[in-house]
């Protein structure tokens, strides 16, 4: 059903756990429908320094979730707001079409943290 | 790695012995029983030695209430919707439960765009049918009562005896879909007051493609697939002799082993639920404690979810299910745990182990050995996961 | 005593090479193609391949253009059924031959009973249908076409291209039931315009209890099944793993092998045809001599009938049929004999050889040998055989 | 699908034949649905001196035709009359079901050949 790097990301998590001092946080999804992530990041000068994810949900949505790190880290805010869910799928050699819909959140997450982060930078 | 399968109520393999006497009627006596010359008639009495051995079984009285289908979902329309559409002279009203299989609930929601009026009795927390509820929806325009033997994802068995009797005295059609039980727990459709009952070959390691439904002498069925006129013109089509023999062997071997068998997997599911329980928080069984398949745990794991450990069991060699097969693929939570009563939360971080004649205590241990790990990784991935778990 | 089985419509034996592919996915990789484990994982690669498999023999464009279902019979229902229901506010009216398998027959009776309206169109003595005739029933109400691609007891194929040209021309739903030809003759569903294509496993020595049904891309088609919404929704029930491996095994060793094995019958059969015409008196070809299945030889014999001849041959090792092993426990004669103009005594005295892959030369010339002793036995227990024959 | 019995008077029909100068001959069926049965009697001193048969049909209407001229000769006109259907099945070991309605009409033939030769007897 998988693919081997969706398999890869799954069983070895880049970038899992929270970071406490966020500078953004973002988080989609609905334990009620079975996905629920949330990406955490890190800001420095424009630049996502540091991107985390905690997710509960099936495996696509943790490998996702652990793509979207690995992609966004390091990309400028821009950068970051243009990856879209058919980048994560196909840097993990694609995703099987009922979870292209349903678990493939982790694009928005990200984006919703690089939301947050502008808002909270407005408020300051 | 070792490698343990339990997740039987999704496919079984074939026992050997099954597969040995297929092979005869696969390369050598291949006749049509409706032949007249030898090969016919070889194949005409194999036919019906086997629907002895499935009438014995189920506790039919007679073989020829024993009609041959391709499956447990097929048996199940042809009852359903065979009792409905030849009974829709005395009224249109089924009365069937919230937990039944998919296909029941798809063969009625077929039936309620054509007028039929279905009413689906509520469970309680441990699945269980209270056959009292199930008694006030009775009409006099009900023509049928479907109820399930043993729910394959949950475990729990009903109190279907006692339901029996209720249509029974009602002269309402009783049908039980019993493809998660047959050969699994002792069954008798004449003691048991059943009019139709739904069996699966595969579900008792027979071969696939194959099911029957025993049908009452007397009961009013309307055939689904119209042909040839076999199978007493009620499932149309030519003989799948390979696949009935193959299920009327693994009917007698079942009935011969059922109940040491049965020792011997209640041994490893308990086993495997105490084991479960005592060794990983936040764990929890459903369905019936004591009214439950031999061969079924369903376990509740909170904060994670139920595909994910799926992967993850299997990457260390453990292949189990989160439900129904059949609905994994809609992405859904089981409609079942649901139903008793669970948040959708809940329902997703369930389990189901069903094991098989194959499996050994050796298996338990491995699975309560990695299960552990597993589950605790997730539960460093899932942001729901309280805080002082993961110290 | 020789053994010669020539009732290969009635049934076939499974080649040892199908039974192989098919012994792995019985007893080792038993996964249920939606189940999300490995064992899941590969039973849906199988599953996809053998799909493949199938596609490729009957010209499908797309491997999901085919379901697969229990049998002839079935994909027949799925297809008739399926498509009149999901079309009836287009019309209700269906056109169909006077020599079709009884189920097709069955069906369209049972759909008559449900205000359809039914044309069947005359075939000439020796089997054809005449387009032109199926043109001049076509209706603004019309929404099926179907037509048999061969006719397993005559022999007979049918000018499938050239209706399918008419089908298509009047955007009507064009049905062919290819039971008895796939994997005997070559087919290309796509380029002889044909929206839905019926076969079964075991006519080309796969497993019983298997067929597809192909559906052409936009059909429109209602499901007979209701389930799990396996095939597309199209034909609920746990996929029969091992028995579609079978049929995809089945259908790749008859691409390959059919030119061969077309040409080495057809010498067989002609060999027959001549031999008999020529050594028994009174004897005639049913059926076209040229159209006709390579695998195929229908003949009559005056004056006496054939379950008799069926049985003399038996005795002597020889296994034949006397017409649809589905229709000969009505002892009806054949209605496709009838429809070719035969008379009722004639239709009875008619016998038909359907040859195998495993019949050589030699078994042509035990039959032969043996068969002229069996017709004159028969003929002198008989009255209506003329005095001078039998001197 | 028949028992032995069926099988033997099949493949080895007793009196088999006609009689050319036969008392009476019973004629039924019709070659139309499949089956027709000739019984020839000679008839001496009231009693069925010999019976024959000529058949066209399957092979319970051979074995059924060839069981009657055993069970009918020797027996009296009366006896002869009351041979019933069941009796040539039960003497055959029986017969498929489909068969007892279809095919079993050696009995009727033989009473028919008795009638004709009644009322040959009765012109005379
Ligand atoms: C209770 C019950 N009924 C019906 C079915 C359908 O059987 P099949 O998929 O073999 O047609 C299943 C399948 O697991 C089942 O568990
Ligand atoms: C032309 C044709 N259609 C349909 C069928 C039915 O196939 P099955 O009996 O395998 O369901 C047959 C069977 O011989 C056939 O010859």
């Amino acid at each position: 059903m998988y693919t081997e790097r969706v398999m890869d990301h799954f069983m070895n998590p880049r970038n899992m756990g929270e970071i406490p001092d966020a500078d953004g946080v973002g988080t989609v999804g609905n334990p009620v429908c079975g996905d629920l992530m949330t990406v955490y990041i890190k800001v420095k000068d424009n630049r996502l320094k540091d991107v985390k994810f905690k997710t509960f949900g099936c495996g696509a949505a943790i490998a996702t979730s652990s793509m979207i790190t690995e992609l966004a880290k390091g990309k400028t805010l821009e950068e970051g707001l243009k990856i879209t869910r058919v980048d994560v799928a196909d840097n993990l050699g694609g995703l099987p079409p009922v979870k292209m819909h349903c678990s493939n959140l982790a694009a928005d997450a990200l984006h919703s943290a690089i939301e947050d982060f502008k808002k909270k930078e407005l408020k300051k | 790695m070792r490698r343990v399968y339990m997740d039987h109520a999704a496919g079984m393999p074939i026992d050997p012995r099954v597969f040995e006497v297929m092979k005869l009627y696969s390369l050598k006596s291949y006749g049509n029983p409706s032949s007249s010359h030898s090969f016919g008639v070889s194949a005409k009495s194999v036919l019906s030695e086997s629907r002895e051995r499935v009438a014995s079984l189920i506790g039919a009285e007679k073989p020829t209430e024993v009609i041959f289908t391709s499956g447990g979902t097929e048996s199940n329309n042809l009852a359903i919707k065979g009792v409905a559409y030849r009974n829709k002279d005395k009224g249109n009203h089924i009365i069937t439960t919230a937990i039944e299989h998919i296909s029941i609930i798809n063969i009625c929601k077929h039936l309620q765009k054509q007028g039929f009026q279905v009413s689906r009795i509520p469970v309680d927390n441990q699945g269980l049918v209270d056959p009292k509820k199930l008694k006030d929806e009775i009409t006099d325009k009900t023509i049928l009562i479907s109820v399930m033997y043993a729910n394959g994802e949950i475990g729990t068995t009903q109190p279907i005896r006692e339901i029996g009797k209720i249509a029974h005295e009602s002269q309402i059609n009783f049908h039980v879909d019993a493809v998660a039980a047959a050969g699994k727990v002792p069954i008798n459709a004449e003691e048991e007051n059943i009019d139709l009952l739904s069996i699966s070959s595969n579900d008792m390691y027979g071969p696939k493609g194959m099911g029957a439904l025993y049908i009452k002498k007397g009961t009013r069925v309307q055939p689904v697939v119209q042909g040839g006129g076999q199978e007493r013109g009620l499932r149309s089509g030519t003989e799948n002799i390979p696949g009935i023999v193959g299920m009327g062997k693994a009917a007698e071997i079942a009935q011969e082993e059922m109940e040491a068998e049965g020792k011997h997997l209640t041994k490893l599911r308990d086993t495997l639920i105490q084991g479960v329980l005592d060794t990983i928080g936040s764990s929890h069984l459903n369905g019936h404690p004591t009214n439950r398949l031999p061969n079924n745990a369903n376990l509740r794991f909170s904060y994670i979810e139920g595909e994910s450990l799926i992967l993850g069991l299997d990457m260390v060699g453990v292949q189990v299910s989160s439900g129904s097969a059949c609905t994994s693929k809609t992405l859904e939570p089981s409609h079942v745990l649901l139903a008793m009563g669970l948040a959708h939360e809940e329902a997703h971080g369930s389990l189901v182990f069903t094991m098989g004649k194959q499996n050994s205590e050796e298996d338990v241990e491995y699975v309560l050995e990695v299960l552990p790990g597993v589950v605790k990784r997730l539960r460093e991935i899932s942001p729901l996961t309280p805080k002082e778990m993961l110290r």
